[in-house]
């Protein structure tokens, strides 16, 4: 788990955000943004690595804070990028701000992908909605580091065409070969050439070696039961499975309570579990 | 540690020796109960009371506190200093005592709260020994005996007191401001059946034995309905709770709206939103589901992560509870099944 | 035959409009319609628990809740047959007296004062006179203060309930107030000087003018009820003997009249009949405005609650200085439910208020009856407008319809009490 | 631009309104931030045509009320209910319960052509929709100066919905069912700090019910400490009779 290096030095209070400057500001969709900062002071800003599946704590004085996955990849520097949804309080505040406004960050904070043991394997990734935003970080990186993983198969889904994120990328990469990706939507408009229907249903199209796969999955949480039957259906053990939740929080270092799941805390021993883990999770999935 | 022991008669002095160096606050009469106050005069304590309303932990986190004071102008921090006054608190009971340990764990471990450290840096604890009444159940959990985790501790041995030092501090203290002498094996004799007799003084013994195990296995069981139904989803009991630290941070911003405080407050997870989040979805939306947490966090989740349960006792929350709904309760329907 | 209106008056309590007849220059009639709607307060205590009296018509009126809370309080109590101690009397006295402060100051400086500086609303003001504005809202601030010192909030007292006090504020809280009462001394005198030193008209009340009096102490919260021209004085709770109240087509407001002549109650009633018990420096205060007591000039009300804001400061620090000093207890009595009637009287802000009501058996309540200050006024208030617009035709339109305003004003009318 | 605010008193003891200039330490400041243009309590001068924030005291009692409220509710961006006769009719609605016509009629007897048009007492709450409430009679000084810094800027209500004891126990009252009092802290709407509780005085419900509330769970509490369901509502009926309430 990589924390800011500021936290580990005693006397910081690791409920202070460090001001941030939005340095660029990419309209997404109607309801997503995606923001990229820039830690303002230099230490911390030199001091902050994370992994894949990490969030921060977004703070806008006076509005209050959000838990946000970061999207970038953790090779990329001295940025982090987030994926927002206008959602309430806090994320309205940010989609109005402008860039050169200053947020605050904390963090990051949570257990992010076991990279290390992912590495020489397949890599299946399914995401809903919302869901692709931590495993935007998680694809980026892979890309980054692409001749370190085998197979890599993508499976996202979306309610319509418009709420597509990342399309521009993804349109790219479909023609790819190295990597497999296949989106989907319910609702499909008069442009829409891929495919129609649940995110659950392109596990016909896909061929994976269960064996050798490692299976990550983030989106709204009706839908990790339906992906991991057809993960289990493909024969892929519970414990190369993937999942990242979403609950509430008001800290995002384990004091709150209100990230409950099962007798963890999303917070610090999420918000990425192993599958395995999660099903002994009460209320997880 | 080390013993002394202390005539009965002494106390006022060692009260006044501690507030002539420290705030001294401890059980005082409150309409009938007893609260955790100042005590401006050693006839104020009274350390035959049973329980205090609220436990100590509203000392070191209090029900509402401001973290830091911001700028909205350029989103910074502008104070985010705890002042914490030196003081002593006097007449814990080890359950308090127990609980403010746990405590510790969550606020004192990784990602330390500033706010709870600096209070609970500049506070002395002096413990007492108690007397079991109908609601408490210690015993239950082995919070009826404190070990570590004070600084002096009395017990009570009719005319004198028992004392045990735990920090230099406390010896320092016990030194400079009342007369005390060596303890003789009469007295480690008498401590022992005090001892004893204390803990044979609980109305009954709950097997807590398969609580974890008993808690996952009956998660689906009805018996969290009919408490559910009951619940009145008010949180007293989170709120007199020594080892409930659920909290909520808000925003104030100040009339001008330029600058602000961020809050924090009790919170519980009895109330219906604790765990809502954004676009609609409630992970916790029934009360039956409310009320199986608190059990579930406290009796299993909390004790996956420190090896302790997340309750001492004290039986405040039955106290408080106008439903009736008690940890006590909970355990026996675990083990036989059925709420009465 | 034109017909001119002031539609909702503003700067006063609850909703009026003002229409003035007038035919050929001359101004054949006039009249305040009361359109504040009625919300039946007399009928919403019948059938309700006699302690529950006291919450309902506390919120008649959010400005002199005090006085009603402790008036169904009082009428409650005579009809129980409770008596209360004089430690409790006292709190309700400083409770009542208190809120003189924070109305005053509101009326004066807040509703008033707009009037002779011609502007429309004290937030220019704010600009023009910050002083000004700041030391209205220091007297306010410690008017409200105290009575949420006393009875736990500004508006609709939490502690003052049947037979005594729930809570009482700790001494050092008392003592504090004490000294910040002597402090606004020069604060509530400079009031005195300013709105005596405001020109206003030669004009005499057609009406006769009542107001409690105790011979002990300056009338707030007991006494008789005196009248000045008529020159009696009866137990208040014969209220209903001689007020009569008329109901009448253009007004949600009942109209009231005694010995058959409309009547004035308020600050100036009160001075005519009381002065002699005022404090030594409202006395000063009062001599030095020169307005000659007793006065019958209706705009003079201003000045006289200049003078009661100098009285109540000073006599209000007197009263915590008894009781810090009296002992005894304000732990409400214990008391038996029975059947009865009871009337309760205390002097409001505004004049004198009177609450009656009949409990059964049951301790439910049968019967209620509430006059209220302005309720009193209104009758009186119209004769002086008819008395006095054809003293003011001559002036354009605007001015003559705001020289009206201001008499109206000058009662410091609260509608909704009126009504209720 | 500052935001154009207008305050409405419809039927009511002008409380609330009472309680919006007793922000005296912050009168002048928050007046800095808005531009007020119309408080008939205060100043003279007729109700704009437009506006963007309207702050609504008062339960409506009459046609014009009525009427008046639509038109609000067209006009302003944002409508706030403040006090218990706004949100959910408070005292007000008692005449409810007495019946219109007989508190009419008891009042005035059957003389005068007084309080023609007249409704019975409606919450603004009922009426139209309202984005932000701050109940309770009368309001808080501050917790009407947070709404309405909420409301300036563009966050949702978040008036609590819980009951009100755990407030109760933070201020470490001994409980008025143990000495046998009638309190209703168990479900009316927290957010007032227990202020009524704490001096002293059981609570009597006028923050109106809270929606998290658990009405017949409380019947228990109620009965068993000796006051019986008919008892219970009708003190409960004191800040609700408009509302239904099934215990
Ligand atoms: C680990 C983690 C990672 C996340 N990553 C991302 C991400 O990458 N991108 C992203 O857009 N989001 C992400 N989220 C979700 C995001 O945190 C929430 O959308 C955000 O917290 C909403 O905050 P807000 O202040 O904008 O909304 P709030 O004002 O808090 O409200 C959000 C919505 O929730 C409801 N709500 C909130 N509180 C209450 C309440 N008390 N009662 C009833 N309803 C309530 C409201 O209806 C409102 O519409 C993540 C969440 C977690 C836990
Ligand atoms: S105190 Fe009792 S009724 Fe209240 S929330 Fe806790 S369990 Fe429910
Ligand atoms: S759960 Fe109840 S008994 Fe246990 S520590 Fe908390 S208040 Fe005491
Ligand atoms: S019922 Fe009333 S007194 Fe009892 S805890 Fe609740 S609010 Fe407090």
């Amino acid at each position: 788990m990589k924390t800011a290096l500021a936290y580990q030095q005693a006397g910081v209070n690791p409920y202070r955000p460090w001001p941030a400057r939005i340095t660029s500001i990419l309209d997404l969709t109607e309801k997503e943004k995606l923001f990229e900062l820039r830690i303002i002071d230099d230490e911390v800003r030199g001091a902050f690595s994370f992994d894949s599946g990490q969030f921060v704590e977004l703070s806008i004085f006076g509005v209050g804070e959000a838990p946000i996955s970061i999207s970038s990849a953790p090779s990329k520097q001295g940025f982090i990028e987030l994926c927002v949804r206008e959602a309430g309080d806090v994320t309205s505040a940010l989609h109005a701000k402008r860039c050169g406004d200053i947020v605050g960050i904390r963090g990051p904070f949570g257990r992010g992908f076991p990279m290390q043991e992912m590495k020489g394997h397949d890599v299946l990734l399914v995401a809903g909605g919302l869901g692709i935003a931590p495993l935007k970080s998680l694809i980026n990186h892979i890309h980054d580091e692409r001749h370190e993983f085998g197979k890599v198969t993508i499976l996202y889904g979306a309610r319509n065409p418009d709420e597509i994120l990342f399309r521009y990328q993804f349109d790219m990469w479909k023609h790819r070969d190295d990597f497999e990706l296949i989106l989907t939507v319910d609702v499909p408009d008069d442009t829409w050439t891929d495919e129609v229907g649940r995110v659950t249903r392109l596990f016909e199209m896909i061929e994976i070696d269960p064996k050798k796969t490692y299976g990550a999955i983030c989106g709204p949480p009706v839908m990790y039961r339906y992906v991991i039957d057809e993960m289990r259906r493909k024969e892929m053990d519970v414990d190369r499975i993937y999942v990242s939740f979403e609950r509430r929080m008001k800290c995002g270092i384990g004091k709150c309570g209100h990230c409950g799941v099962g007798h963890q805390y999303t917070c610090i021993d999420g918000p990425v579990f192993n599958y395995w883990e999660a099903m002994n999770l009460q209320e997880a999935i | 540690m080390f013993f002394r022991i202390m005539d009965r008669s002494r106390m006022p002095d060692l009260v006044r020796g501690l507030a002539a160096e420290y705030e001294v606050i401890g059980p005082i009469a409150k309409d009938g109960k007893f609260v955790f106050g100042k005590v401006e005069d050693p006839s104020d304590l009274r350390l035959d009371y049973d329980t205090t309303l609220l436990p100590p932990k509203k000392l070191f986190f209090p029900p509402e506190e401001q973290m830091m004071r911001f700028r909205v102008a350029d989103n910074e921090v502008v104070d985010d200093e705890v002042y914490a006054a030196p003081r002593v608190v006097f007449g814990l009971h080890s359950c308090d005592i127990n609980g403010l340990l746990l405590m510790d764990n969550v606020f004192m471990r990784d990602y330390e709260d500033p706010y709870y450290r600096a209070r609970r840096e500049s506070t002395l604890l002096v413990g007492v020994s108690c007397t079991s009444s109908e609601t408490c159940f210690c015993n239950a959990w082995g919070t009826d005996e404190v070990h570590w985790g004070f600084d002096i501790f009395l017990t009570d041995l009719g005319d004198r007191y028992f004392v045990s030092v735990q920090s230099v501090k406390g010896a320092e203290l016990l030194d400079r401001h009342v007369e005390s002498r060596e303890i003789t094996s009469e007295d480690t004799e008498e401590f022992q059946s005090v001892t004893a007799a204390f803990k044979d003084s609980f109305s009954e013994t709950l097997d807590t034995s398969q609580l974890p195990l008993l808690l996952d296995a009956k998660f689906n069981s009805p018996m969290w309905d009919e408490l559910g139904d009951r619940c009145l989803s008010c949180g007293a009991c989170s709120m007199v709770c020594p080892t409930c630290y659920c909290f909520d941070v808000v925003d104030r911003l100040a009339p001008d709206q330029k600058s602000g405080a961020r809050e924090r407050r009790w919170d519980s997870c009895q109330f219906g939103e604790f765990a809502a989040v954004a676009h609609g979805q409630n992970f916790r939306e029934s009360r039956a589901s409310r009320v199986k947490y608190r059990y579930y966090h406290k009796q299993w989740g909390y004790l996956s992560k420190f090896e302790r349960v997340l309750c001492v006792g004290c039986g405040r929350c039955q106290r408080a509870c106008l439903a009736g709904i008690s940890p006590r309760e909970v355990v026996k329907a675990l083990e036989t099944g059925g709420v009465q | 035959m034109a017909l001119l209106t002031v539609e909702h008056v503003a700067r006063i309590e609850g909703h009026g409009t003002i229409s003035v007849e007038v035919e050929n220059g001359e101004v054949r009639d006039i009249t305040m319609d009361v359109v504040e709607p009625a919300r039946f307060f007399e009928s919403m205590v019948v059938g309700r628990r006699f302690d529950e009296v006291p919450l309902i018509t506390s919120r008649i009126c959010g400005i002199c809740s005090p006085n009603h809370a402790l008036t169904s309080v009082k009428a409650v109590e005579a009809a129980l047959g409770i008596e209360v101690s004089e430690r409790t009397t006292l709190m309700r006295k400083l409770l009542v007296y208190a809120s003189y402060l924070q109305n005053h100051a509101t009326h004066l400086y807040v509703f008033a004062a707009p009037d002779f500086v011609g502007l429309p609303s004290v937030f220019p003001l704010a600009e023009t006179h910050p002083e000004v504005v700041e030391r209205a809202l220091r007297i306010k601030k410690l008017g409200n203060d105290l009575t949420a010192l006393v009875g736990g909030r500004p508006v609709h007292p939490v502690t003052a309930v049947i037979g005594g006090f729930t809570k009482e504020p700790d001494p050092w809280q008392l003592g504090i107030f004490a000294d910040m009462l002597r402090e606004v001394a020069t604060d509530v005198a400079e009031t005195v000087s300013l709105f005596s030193a405001f020109p206003v008209p030669d004009f005499s009340t057609t009406g006769d003018m009542l107001a409690l009096r105790d011979d002990k102490d300056y009338a707030i919260f007991d006494g008789e009820t005196v009248s000045l021209e008529g020159g009696w004085r009866r137990p208040a709770a014969e209220y209903r003997e001689f007020i009569r109240e008329e109901i009448v087509a253009h007004s949600n407001a009942k109209h009231s009249t005694v010995d058959g002549r409309t009547f004035m109650v308020g600050s100036l009633p009160r001075l005519n009949i009381s002065s002699d018990l005022l404090t030594p420096r409202a006395k000063d205060c009062l001599r030095a405005a020169r307005i000659g007591i007793a006065s019958r000039n209706t705009f003079h009300n201003n000045v006289c609650q200049a003078v009661e804001l100098v009285d109540a400061s000073e006599r209000c620090a007197g009263y915590i200085e008894d009781l810090l000093d009296m002992g005894g207890d304000t732990t409400p009595v214990p008391y038996a439910i029975r059947a009865g009637d009871g009337v309760g009287a205390s002097e409001a802000p505004r004049g004198t208020l009177y609450h009656s009501y009949s409990i059964d058996d049951d301790g439910l309540v049968s019967d209620g009856d509430v006059i209220t200050p302005t309720a009193q006024n209104l009758a009186n208030l119209e004769a002086d407008m008819r008395a006095f617009a054809p003293t003011v035709t001559d002036l354009p339109r605007e001015e003559f319809l705001l020289a009206i305003e201001q008499l109206v004003r000058a009662y410091d009318p609260c509608l909704s009490c009126s009504v209720h | 631009m500052a935001p154009r605010v207008v305050v409405i008193g419809l039927a009511s003891d002008f409380g609330c309104q009472v309680q919006m200039t007793n922000i005296e330490d912050h009168l002048l400041e928050v007046l800095g931030l808005i531009d007020l243009t119309y408080w008939q309590l205060a100043s003279s001068g007729h109700m704009p045509d437009e506006y963007d924030v309207a702050i609504v005291e008062g339960a409506a009692t009459t046609q014009e009320h009525l009427d008046l409220l639509r038109r609000v509710r067209e006009t302003a961006g944002v409508v706030i209910a403040i006090g218990s006769c706004a949100v959910t009719g408070g005292i007000s609605a008692i005449a409810n319960a007495a019946g219109i016509e007989e508190g009419f009629a008891l009042v005035y007897g059957e003389r005068g052509r007084v309080a023609l048009g007249r409704v019975a007492p409606a919450s603004v709450v009922s009426v139209i929709d309202v984005d932000y409430i701050v109940p309770g009679c009368p309001i808080d000084t501050d917790e009407f100066l947070h709404v309405l810094s909420r409301a300036l800027h563009g966050l949702r209500d978040k008036t609590p919905r819980q009951p009100m004891c755990f407030a109760c126990k933070t201020r470490e009252n001994v409980c008025f069912f143990e000495k046998g009092q009638l309190c209703l802290g168990v479900v009316t709407r927290s957010g007032c700090h227990a202020r009524c509780v704490t001096l002293g005085r059981p609570c009597t419900g006028c923050r109106g019910i809270a929606p998290e509330a658990n009405l017949p769970a409380a019947r228990i509490v109620f009965e068993d400490h000796g006051f019986d369901a008919e008892r219970a509502l009708s003190y409960i009926s004191l800040y609700n009779t408009n509302e239904e309430v099934v215990l």
